[in-house]
């Protein structure tokens, strides 16, 4: 039971960290209809961003997160202006091949200027809060507990704001009616460089949370992305509470089920296709995931 | 039409009097950059003229890779039969992704194979038993001699017999399907097309040339290793190859591949840099010139031949 | 149709460039291979790199002629290595050394065999390289075998009865859980009772090892050691994933740091105050005796990067100067003069008088350097240099 | 010869077509008109197999077609176009053309196929642009092609979504004159349009559609003069 119990905790606490990831990944797709298949590097640079914030400068580990999240939504900003904008200005055609060579080409970009920028090595950025937390039989490293509240509290705001403020709603709006929000008088231009860069510096945050946890290297976005791309699908695409709830679900599901489906050794070599297994399965059963409406087409 | 017929004879021509030319080591990377070409133009067959971005085409390679090595380590299957059966294991699977995932459209495909990839290398990892993984399996070689120019030569033979296959394909009605599907699947659909069939054949097509490209791969270097082969980084190189070429030209893919390829081994000076190239070059020509970088230039001078008629003219 | 030639034409020069790429014959050129960059290890492969820059430029000339040293990154992948070695063939190298990745040399050694290229492996364990009694392919690095039967023998005389450990799936790694299934499951510890080892193996990309760690933590009885058979980002982890669980390192369980990465500064980097007491091994400590060509080596080595070599740069160093002195002697770049030279060698190198064995039993003694030493330290304070850890084996060497 | 029974398609809980049943008879030519949002294109993609009913029948000459796939009911003799006009950009108009000519089985020689494809676009007065790609062509001339496109099936029953939308008025009388040739040669058609006077100007029947919902049938005339359609279009 005790082991049942500290199994699902860390199950939890890596699900929030995968939410962190996949809501940012989940809002890009629900206002520009698209998937950002640079997500898992975005998480990469913030993950830099954050090191070197903390590291050169001697600032707050926890600041630097937010600052990382500040430095990557322009990144993200950058990225939607100089590649992204085209689409919906009518300069590129075949939309939707575009969207997905183009952020797939930024991904391997980022990829190999931060091998040659940053050097291959492993590095940590540092802790958030050192040392342990125990009760009972449950111990806790003290960097996961800062990082699931922070999480916790990121995603609180985020929903928030998406469903109290106007830009909330014009966040929504653009999301379900690009046309009627243009004649409402949404500039979607600006909605959409904001989505995606609330996107992207959600996936840039998580990854400088990651990064006392789970150290970084050029070539950590590979995973989480493609986890992020698990989640949004499980979850139905552009569903914010489903990419939540996919997240939670993952987290336990590769926590669990490395422990109890397969015998130890297979378990671990394993864990990272739990997803996408759970992916086939949910795509042949429920290909709309589970709170998602319908396949959306660009154009 | 018979200009291309030329055109592919001298390539042809070139290609055979490559080993004449190369010492090993180039011609190593000569045979490789054969490799890269098959996949490539595999990879537009299906991407640039179905219009279905998978992101696979590694990994079938890599199935391919896999199984034509093990049927010949572990059931001393003959070499040729071994590198047939590679090519049909991946034109199994690429069939069973096409009837999971082909009915979807947009991003699923794309998302669906980025994690079908990761899955067959995390599965060839955690085999280690039977595929040492990470280690690297040493799989037999295809002939017993030391040189390279057999394996050239073999290389050659199968990019051209490939590429004359899916020419023939692309250039008969299924061409015309697979385009009009690219184009507009529901239009396509209410004019008759049986548009699942078409992608299906399509994908099944690409996967076997994936695969049998991957097997040929397998007994020429000797050594496989999952990460290595079918990381996405890898296919991210390979679909600059195919978008540097000219993604809706076989011919592009082939110039595209081997240009990277060799560009490669100049610039190991640069190291890591170079794929900072390639990446910069990738995004920078998806944005700039959706059609590549080689065809267009070739285009715009094959172009002037063609009689000036546009829509102005002929509405005037 | 002219343009189509025009551009083929362009194609086919671009790749004539660097096939008519020359070298020139008046120098020796000796090959060095070495991952130099991700996934390989690149931190080690950058010393064993300056090392063997530094053996050269000492050598100054080999049988008159000045020395080129050409060093080929491997990125820790078969393929890289085979195509390294071919590269390096074809540039008309005398002879190869370096490799840190047991599964590259596995390739390597292949190729050496094939094109008659001698290759003195540096920095690879596993017992298959030397095993497969390649006549080309020489190593001076310990084997698996040789070594970790006495961290056994050391595993028993401290009275553990419960061993956990993870596993890295490479050559390396299995190579070195093989040993300990041999060595040390159902077998009798100094006292008598029987010990228990169970492993679980893991893919390098693996980051949290945190559900397979919380189940040895609720082993009954709790482990006496975590073996952490990774190295690189993998060792970092399970090393900091155990002490954040609180499983080890404590009174109860030690955790045992296999791979070289613990000797380098990132570890501290990265594991910070869970690596105090943790336990690793090296092939050069301070305490094995500090010979002036140590001494020598040790200050050039620092003098010019600021950081403690580990002797994965002191067997790049002395495998440059075993090449060197078997061409000379040899009297010519023939490989199977090199060979024959390599097989009579002795040289006193910075890690001991280095010559290779001709047994053939155990199959791993072939061209193997059976003096090749390792050691088992534990590291005593946050942020220690190896060369200041403790040593706790062969005990006999204790001060 | 087409008959639509008890017609309901679902969306994620809101009802777009509600219990919708009307027949279409040999050489009839029929005009379905209502507000934005009323179900028409819809109905239309239901009868083309885009969309799978919820509920209901449609029958084809007899024969059930609901369900079936769209390859096999535009092989059955229905040809549609859309709203958007949907041709295939990147070929050429003659490629266009030959699409459903090589899709459907058994439909004779390649090369005659291409002598009628011809044939057809000297019809509509667009043969001289057969090489050009299709993207290069105005908004008028692309729905000329997907006109010409769907005569390659040989259909007998055509569906044309919105077909004056966009169109300069010069083009739309000749498309007048194209249904209507094509209509004395046999052919049945059923066209959506917001144009009104085109619609009452061609059609013999009119059906009015409104929130999913049939509420009234019947020749032009009547139509204009039934209260709860002028109510429909005015409550938009």
């Amino acid at each position: 039971m005790d082991f049942f119990v500290a199994q699902a905790l860390n199950g939890l606490i890596i699900g929030l960290l995968y939410a962190l990831i996949a809501i940012g990944l989940s809002l890009i797709f629900s206002v520009l209809k698209l998937v950002n298949f640079a997500h898992g590097e975005c998480c990469m640079m913030g993950a830099f961003v954050s090191y070197y914030f903390s590291t050169l400068f001697g600032i707050n580990p926890l600041i630097a997160v937010f600052l990382s999240m500040v430095v990557v939504f322009l990144l993200g900003v950058a990225m939607q202006y100089f590649f992204l904008r085209p689409l919906y200005t009518g300069a590129v055609e075949r939309k939707d091949e575009y969207a997905i060579l183009i952020t797939f080409g930024l991904g391997i970009f980022f990829q190999n200027l931060a091998m040659s920028l940053f050097g291959p090595w492993t590095k940590k950025s540092q802790d958030f809060l050192s040392g342990v937390t125990s009760i009972g039989f449950l111990t806790v490293d003290n960097n996961r507990l800062v990082v699931s509240f922070v999480a916790i509290a990121i995603v609180l705001a985020l929903l928030l704001i998406i469903n109290k403020t106007f830009v909330g709603k014009a966040l929504r709006a653009v999301s379900q009616d690009r046309d009627a929000a243009a004649i409402v008088g949404i500039n979607s231009h600006r909605i959409n460089m904001l989505a995606f860069g609330v996107g992207v510096a959600l996936a840039g945050g998580a990854g400088a949370l990651i990064g006392p946890i789970f150290l970084i290297s050029p070539m950590m976005g590979i995973l989480p992305g493609i986890k992020s791309f698990v989640i949004i699908v499980l979850g139905g695409m552009g569903s914010i509470k489903g990419a939540i709830i996919g997240s939670l679900l993952l987290g336990e599901i590769e926590s669990l089920g490395s422990i109890y489906l397969l015998d130890p050794t297979r378990g671990l070599a394993y864990k990272n296709a739990f997803g996408v297994l759970l992916l086939a399965i949910v795509l042949l059963v429920k290909p709309t995931g589970l709170f998602g409406e319908r396949h959306v087409r660009m154009e | 039409m018979k200009k291309n017929v030329i055109g592919a004879g001298i390539a042809i021509l070139i290609g055979v009097a490559v080993p004449l030319v190369f010492r090993s080591y180039w011609l190593h990377v000569a045979i490789i950059a054969l490799y890269y070409a098959l996949l490539a133009s595999s990879w537009t067959m299906l991407a640039g003229f179905s219009g279905q971005f998978s992101f696979a085409t590694m990994a079938l390679g890599g199935i391919g890779a896999y199984t034509s090595a093990l049927l010949v380590i572990n059931v001393q299957l003959p070499m040729w039969l071994a590198l047939i059966c590679g090519a049909l294991a991946a034109t199994v699977v690429g069939l069973l992704i096409g009837v999971l995932v082909l009915r979807m459209r947009g991003p699923y495909l794309a998302l669906f194979t980025i994690a079908f990839s990761e899955l067959v290398r995390i599965t060839l990892n955690a085999e280690y038993q039977l595929t040492r993984g990470d280690m690297g399996l040493t799989v037999p070689h295809l002939y017993t001699t030391v040189s390279k120019t057999p394996y050239y030569y073999t290389m050659l033979g199968l990019l051209v017999g490939s590429l004359l296959v899916m020419w023939t394909v692309l250039r008969s009605r299924y061409g015309l399907f697979f385009r009009a599907i690219r184009e507009q699947e529901e239009a396509a659909a209410v004019m008759g097309v049986n548009v699942v069939r078409y992608k299906i054949m399509a994908f099944v097509i690409s996967s076997f040339f994936a695969g049998l490209a991957g097997s040929f791969f397998a007994h020429y270097i000797g050594t496989l290793t999952p990460n290595s082969m079918m990381e996405i980084p890898r296919m991210g190189l390979l679909i600059a190859m195919s978008v540097i070429g000219g993604i809706e030209s076989l011919a592009g893919a082939v110039a595209g591949a081997v240009l990277v390829e060799f560009l490669q081994e100049y610039l190991r000076a640069l190291e890591m840099w170079r794929f900072v190239i390639f990446g910069l070059a990738l995004v920078l020509i998806l944005r700039f010139s959706q059609n590549g970088l080689i065809y267009p230039i070739y285009q715009r001078f094959a172009a002037r031949r063609v009689e000036p008629r546009t829509v102005a003219d002929a509405e005037a | 149709m002219k343009t189509f030639l025009t551009f083929m034409g362009v194609i086919g020069l671009v790749v004539c460039i660097g096939g008519s790429l020359g070298w020139s014959q008046d120098q020796v050129i000796l090959g060095g291979v070495a991952p130099l960059s991700a996934p390989g290890a690149a931190e080690s492969g950058a010393e064993m790199k300056i090392a063997m820059e530094m053996a050269v430029s000492e050598i100054g000339q080999i049988l008159g002629k000045p020395i080129k040293l050409q060093v080929e990154d491997t990125r820790g992948l078969p393929e890289e290595g085979t195509a390294a070695m071919n590269r390096l063939a074809d540039a008309g190298a005398a002879g190869v050394v370096g490799e840190f990745h047991s599964a590259v040399a596995n390739a390597e050694i292949e190729v050496a065999n094939q094109r008659k290229l001698p290759l003195i492996i540096a920095e690879a364990w596993a017992d298959v390289i030397t095993a497969k009694h390649y006549p080309y392919v020489f190593r001076i690095a310990p084997a698996n075998s040789l070594f970790y039967t006495k961290v056994s023998d050391w595993v028993k005389a401290i009275g553990a009865q419960n061993v956990v450990a993870i596993v890295e799936n490479t050559d390396w790694g299995l190579g070195i859980d093989t040993v300990f299934k041999e060595t040390l499951h159902d077998q009798k510890n100094i006292d008598g009772d029987p010990v228990q080892y169970t492993s679980i193996v893991a893919e390098r990309t693996v980051t949290d090892f945190t559900p397979q760690l919380l189940r040895y933590k609720s082993m009954s009885p709790r482990p006496d050691l975590v073996m952490d058979i990774f190295t690189g980002t993998g060792e970092y982890l399970i090393v900091k994933q155990t002490g954040e669980l609180g499983l080890a390192p404590n009174r109860e369980t030690l955790v045992f740091a296999v791979g070289t990465s613990a000797l380098y500064p990132e570890y501290w980097e990265t594991v910070g105050k869970y690596g105090v007491f943790s336990i690793t091994k090296t092939g050069y400590h301070p305490l094995l005796g500090v010979t002036p060509a140590i001494k020598k080596f040790n200050a050039e080595f620092e003098a010019k990067t600021g950081k403690t070599p580990t002797f994965a740069a002191m067997e790049a160093y002395d495998s440059i100067h075993v090449l060197a002195q078997a061409i000379e002697q040899a009297g010519s770049t023939a490989s199977d003069a090199i060979v024959a030279a390599l097989e009579k060698i002795k040289y006193d190198g910075v890690l001991g008088t280095i010559y290779f064995s001709a047994d053939k039993k155990p199959d791993y003694m072939y061209h193997q350097w059976p003096g090749a030493k390792a050691v088992i330290i534990q590291y005593t304070a946050e942020g220690q240099k190896y060369t200041d850890a403790e040593l706790l084996w062969p005990a006999a060497l204790m001060p | 010869m087409l008959e639509v029974a008890e017609l309901v398609k679902d969306f994620g809980g809101v009802r777009a077509i509600n219990k919708l049943s009307f027949t279409v008879g040999e050489n009839e030519l029929l005009g379905i008109i209502g507000p934005n949002g009323s179900g028409k294109t819809t109905t239309i993609n239901l009868i083309s197999g885009l969309f799978k009913p919820t509920n209901g029948r449609i029958t084809f000459r007899g024969k059930r077609i609901d369900g079936l796939p769209s390859y096999e009911i535009a092989r059955r003799g229905i040809g549609r176009t859309f709203q958007v006009t949907q041709v295939f950009h990147r070929m050429s108009v003659l490629e266009n053309m030959m699409v459903p000519a090589l899709a459907v089985p058994h439909k004779g020689e390649e090369k005659d196929q291409k002598k009628k494809a011809l044939r057809i676009l000297g019809f509509l007065k667009i043969d001289h642009l057969r090489n050009e790609f299709a993207r290069n062509l105005s908004g008028g001339q692309q729905k000329l092609l997907e006109l010409g496109r769907i005569l390659m099936l040989d259909p007998d029953v055509i569906m044309l979504d919105e077909p004056f939308s966009g169109v300069h008025p010069k083009l739309k009388m000749n498309i007048h004159e194209y249904i209507k040739e094509m209509h004395a040669e046999g052919r049945t058609f059923i066209i959506i349009s917001h144009d009104l006077q085109s619609i009452f100007n061609l059609s013999q029947r009119l059906i009015v559609l409104n929130e999913g919902t049939k509420i009234c049938d019947g020749v032009p005339q009547d139509v204009k003069d039934d209260d709860r359609v002028v109510e429909a279009y005015l409550g938009d």
